[in-house]
């Protein structure tokens, strides 16, 4: 399978995306500029994190009128894997491709450091070699990664079981404490209906080798990388 | 000459003259301009260039050293750093977010200009006591955030410090460093008569002009009328900018790379005709500009940020032109080189100025003024005055890391990404920083440190502890220290007691600098922080970088493991001078800091990295302000573990208050299995070096057995909570 | 053609948390204005635009806020224009 | 005493660089807005108060942008005041 990296002006989490894909995961890897369209056969899109356009306006609100994004769309609609990564998930949501927004963090502060995330979904590819109900450690780094959405869409995310990651305590208790930013319910990554677009504010690809901290990132790719050797077979 | 037209240039009467008999006629008033910038102490260094030539700058690693926009050490494997720090005071003092920001900006465009990509930032940070200074804080630390997160470089490093000399005039230090192929290392030398000159990156606009002759005034009311000379900085721009040099560094077309500083494109032609030993010709109306009705002058004195000056070979700019467009940046062929040693700036067709570059550059003028020493007697300290017992161990130890200028900065840098580019393998709050070099093992360790206190009470001896402070964070690391980047910052030279801290503070550096091997490569002078005439405390901060060949053998401040024995490394005296525990504890600010030996500092430092070679070591952590026992409770804390000792037995002459809090130079807490003790009693006669065992890894207390207990858990709230 | 000047203001729903008026209001407690209840914080957006007429111009603006200025999920756009020639004179905001 | 609503708009002075305004306009160019000349971003504040009066108000708000809410280094400020009641008539702005 090929992972595909978008590059916006301003993305900066581009290549350490696309080092641990070549050069940890040992996978195919593709950069894919934001002025093209082709998405160069890949198997699984990602947004990766950054400042997209500076994020002036809104974080991701210029980045999703880019051409790239066109082709986006279109393959998340034929069932394609995208996953956006902080800036990339910030895009999805102004998109549409995924509910809510993002604005600023409670504490009005950028945050850079470790969290704890509880697992609530196995059964999507994101996931497929994680357990729910476990808990893993990864880092966030963002000014607005402040989850929000309406009553309505709100329990709609809950009721369809589409809440993927929660902020939590390191024995997987979800509460107040453990919530870095201000996200209603906690949330820290979601996924849409069908479960093929998932964007998440924490950085996976920050922890995926033991040099830098952790490698619970590390096993988010993987799970793409085998769900797909599957698929294949 | 009038002399409120002088003024506005920051030019004196005298220096007026200088400039008609050099020029041999009287110069026009955009000439006037672009001579004022460059004259002031800002761009000329016209105050500190004697001092600084005493400086040691060489060194077998060194491939550039100081008059380059960054300098460069070779680390091994094809790779180099380029690093440099610099000051944005002034700025900073009056709009703190912005200063800041542009401060980081103007730093990263001296290493990229070096043909680096910038892989890492520390900021340097000192202001008045909190709550007061609250503003300023918040300010600052989120304008470096604001921009270093949006570039996606990340701040690894720095410092904070909160002190009354600094409540007008906080100081804002930003060192950037980067990593270069040798073979790509750029140098910013205009060459090659009828080359192109081409203006990349921001549109040109009304902004700073006179920030240059600005940073060379004391700030007063009057500042006010120079205010627009804060710039809004633009990290968007920047990183596309950055972004496009990297994929043109290789590139054969481009024949040189300068930034736009401090007085804007006058000063980056000026410089880069000048290393290039050749002259130049801009035409002002090919400049792109953000708003209209700019006259020459303006356009010439503009310091709008984010620009970026390519020499290009004629005839090729079509192959450098794609890169540009790719990343959406303006740019305009605004020049060319010329073989004249002459700046010439035209106008509508007209020549607007027309200046020997070295009138600019070289002829600037050198001032010598004659310092005094302040009266000795000022700060004396009567230690026997002071019971040698602590009232208590434990409150004094809970007071001092509790204590803003000693608790973590975690409040701080958390604000900060320092984790992108998957390089950050030392993360900030321990001892120095490191990154590690993508392809390789080598890993860069980088810190900046200065205990300004210790340069009040001694310039020379203060300016010498800087640099070994810096060194022991380096080393405590595993790495090995290679150059040094300094930024000098003092109040107004014309002072004599302040000419004779620069002096004496110089003197210190060069003196640590020739003992411990480091040359200085690059750096940057900060005078006239002052306000009312008061001025802050003399700091030369110390931007270090070192390197560890593999990085996986790199030491952390935290204690590893459960069951490892606790050492002190070096010997302890009654170094109470100038410490932390005076002030906190007893509320002085007095006596002479620690004697600093540096033969037995390097005896130190070598210990250290032969037992971090051998592997004998779980955790490193050098012992600085607050002496032992705050570096102990540091690598408590960090390493999340507690450690029981013995009592300790009184020694000879040696104060109880000394024992813990005393900060003697040269030592380090270090960890290791008992397996390593013999190899490290051996490698320790063998240095020279005393060690002491402290005691025992474990527990959930730090614990001298009969004498004092306190839990992790409360050493730990009062640690981080310190800016709650 | 006309030459327009619109300004665009927006602001998070009133739903929606908004961390930067609860600090910037924290702010002015801390100085003293401990009368101040609630302060929100938006965006002023001034655009300068030519248009065949200011009616053209308005629906101009009014796209251009649909389709990239406001975020419609957390927030709320509103706007005005007015020719440039009287934007001296136009507004009742008094200048400090 | 009155409780008011008070409106500030700060922006950037006219010399100084905004970049957020550069961005959003090449933002509305590439959405094929390509009549747009300029577009510079500021911050909108709400600001709800009590006071004696409305100078009083006033006056507060005012001594407010001078003291947290603007740097007049770099930006100016301007508000306006009305009593809370008839928030809603007033204002000519047009809510999308
Ligand atoms: N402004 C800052 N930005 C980033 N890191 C910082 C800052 N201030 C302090 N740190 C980090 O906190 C740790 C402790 O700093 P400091 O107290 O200066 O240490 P030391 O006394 O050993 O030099 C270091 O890792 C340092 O880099
Ligand atoms: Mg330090």
């Amino acid at each position: 399978m090929k992972f595909g990296v978008v590059v916006f002006p301003g993305t900066w989490s581009d290549r350490d995306c696309g080092r641990v894909v070549t050069e940890v995961l040992g996978a195919e890897l593709e950069y894919l500029w934001h002025q093209e369209k082709d998405l160069k056969d890949c198997d699984c899109i990602i947004l990766p994190g950054g400042f997209s356009y500076g994020d002036h306006l809104r974080c991701g609100a210029i980045a999703r009128f880019s051409p790239v994004m066109d082709s986006v769309v279109r393959f998340a609609a034929h069932g394609g894997l995208v996953w956006g990564i902080c800036n990339g998930f910030q895009v999805l949501c102004e998109t549409g491709l995924l509910p809510g927004a993002l604005i600023r963090n409670d504490v009005c502060e950028f945050r850079c450091q470790w969290t704890h995330l509880v697992v609530e979904r196995d059964d999507i590819l994101f996931t497929s070699t994680l357990r729910r109900g476990e808990v893993i450690k990864i880092p966030i780094s963002h000014g607005e990664g402040n989850y929000f959405a309406d009553a309505a869409t709100l329990s709609r995310l809950e009721q369809n079981n589409q809440v993927v990651f929660r902020y939590a305590q390191p024995d997987g208790h979800v509460v107040p404490a453990a919530n870095p930013n201000g996200s209603i319910h906690n949330i820290a990554g979601i996924v849409n209906r069908e479960g093929n677009v998932l964007g998440m504010m924490p950085h996976p690809e920050r922890c995926a080798e033991p040099e830098l901290g952790g490698t619970d990132g590390l096993r988010l790719f993987k799970s793409v990388l085998e769900a797909f050797a599957e698929l294949v077979v | 000459m009038a002399a409120k037209k002088l003024r506005e240039v920051a030019l004196t009467e005298a220096e007026y003259q200088t400039i008609v008999e050099l020029l041999g006629r009287t110069p026009n008033d955009v000439e006037l301009g672009m001579i004022g910038v460059l004259w002031s102490e800002h761009c000329s260094y016209k105050t500190s260039k004697p001092f600084l030539r005493r400086l040691p700058s060489a060194g077998s690693r060194v491939l550039q050293g100081p008059g380059e926009n960054a300098g460069v050490v070779e680390i091994g494997e094809g790779w180099a750093v380029a690093f440099k720090i610099e000051s944005h005071n002034h700025p900073s003092a009056i709009e703190p977010y912005e200063g800041a920001a542009t401060g980081v900006g103007g730093i990263l465009r001296d290493v990229a200009a070096m043909g680096a990509r910038p892989v890492a930032i520390l900021d340097s940070l000192r202001f008045g006591p909190l709550p007061a200074s609250r503003h300023l804080f918040e300010g600052v630390v989120s304008g470096i955030g604001g921009y270093g997160n949006c570039v996606g470089v990340p701040t690894v490093g720095g410092e904070v410090y909160f002190e009354d000399c600094y409540a007008d005039n906080p100081l804002v230090n930003a060192m950037c460093v980067g990593v270069v192929r040798t073979d790509q290392l750029k140098r910013a030398r205009a060459e090659g008569d009828g080359n192109l000159l081409l203006l990349v990156g921001a549109d040109t606009g009304r902004d700073g002009i006179h920030g240059a002759s600005f940073a060379s005034l004391e700030l007063d009311d009057s500042s006010e009328q120079r205010r627009p000379a804060v710039q809004v900085g633009n990290p968007f721009l920047e990183k596309c900018l950055i972004e496009a040099l990297q994929e043109l560094v290789d590139h054969p077309a481009v024949v040189a790379i300068q930034d736009l500083g401090a007085a804007g494109l006058t000063s980056a032609v000026a410089e880069a005709a000048a290393r290039g030993g050749s002259g130049a010709l801009i035409d002002v109306d090919k400049v792109p500009r953000r708003e209209g009705g700019m006259t020459p002058y303006e356009v010439m004195l503009s310091e709008s940020q984010e620009r970026m000056l390519l020499v290009v070979e004629r005839g090729r700019q079509a192959e450098v032109m794609p890169v540009l467009e790719k990343w959406d940046l303006h740019y305009a062929v605004i020049g060319e080189v010329t073989p004249d040693g002459v700046l010439t700036v035209e106008a509508g067709g007209r020549v607007a100025a027309r200046l020997p570059i070295e009138v600019l550059t070289e002829k600037a003028p050198v001032r010598t003024l004659r310092g005094r020493a302040p009266n000795p007697t000022r700060h004396r300290l009567d230690l026997d005055s002071i019971p040698a017992e602590p009232e208590s161990v434990k409150g004094s130890l809970l007071r001092l890391i509790g204590h803003p200028n000693l608790a973590s900065k975690r409040a701080v840098f958390r604000r900060y990404d320092h984790q992108v580019g998957n390089a950050t393998v030392i993360r900030p709050g321990g001892d120095a920083a490191m990154i590690r070099v993508h392809g390789t093992r080598l890993g860069i360790a980088m810190t900046t440190d200065c205990n300004s206190r210790y340069c009040e009470l001694d310039p020379y001896l203060g300016a010498q502890i800087a640099i070994a402070e810096a060194a022991r964070n380096i080393v405590a690391t595993g790495a090995r220290p290679l150059a040094i980047s300094d930024c000098l910052n003092f109040g107004n030279p014309d002072k004599p007691e302040i000419y004779w801290q620069l002096e004496e503070v110089i003197s210190g550096m060069a003196n640590a600098c020739r003992a411990l091997d480091l040359p200085i490569v690059s750096g940057n002078v900060s005078l006239y922080n002052d306000t009312d005439g008061r001025s802050i405390f003399p700091t030369p901060v110390i931007g270090m970088v070192g390197v560890i060949d593999d990085y996986t053998r790199r030491l952390e401040a935290g204690l590893a493991a459960d069951g490892d024995f606790v050492l002190l490394v070096g010997a302890s005296g009654n170094d109470l001078g100038g410490s932390r525990y005076l002030e906190i504890e007893h509320g002085l600010f007095a006596g002479r800091p620690p004697e600093v030996d540096l033969l037995g500092e390097r005896a130190a430092q070598e210990y250290m990295l032969a037992a971090a070679g051998a592997s004998l070591l779980h955790s490193a952590h050098d012992v600085g302000e607050g002496g032992m026992l705050v570096a102990l409770a540091e690598a408590c804390i960090l390493g999340e573990r507690g450690v029981r000792c013995p009592a300790l037995a009184s020694m000879g002459e040696l104060r109880t208050d000394a024992l813990y809090f005393g900060e003697t130079q040269g030592r380090f807490i270090i960890s290791a299995p008992s397996r390593s003790m013999p190899e490290l009693q051996n490698l320790a006669r063998r240095h020279r070096v005393e060690i002491q065992l402290l005691g025992m890894v474990g527990g959930a207390d730090l614990e001298f057995e009969g004498d004092f207990s306190v839990t992790l858990e409360e050493m730990s709230r009062l640690y981080y909570g310190a800016f709650d | 053609m006309v030459k327009l000047k619109a300004q665009v203001v927006v602001m998070l729903k009133p739903v929606v948390n908004d961390p930067q008026g609860l600090t910037v209001r924290a702010g002015l407690h801390r100085l003293g204005f401990e009368e101040v209840e609630e302060v929100r914080v938006g965006k002023f957006i001034e655009i300068t635009v030519t248009a065949a007429d200011e009616a053209e111009g308005r629906r101009q603006v009014s796209e251009m806020c649909r389709k990239l200025l406001a975020n419609h999920v957390i927030e709320d756009v509103r706007f005005q224009v007015e020719a440039v020639a009287d934007r001296e004179q136009a507004g009742a905001a008094r200048t400090e």
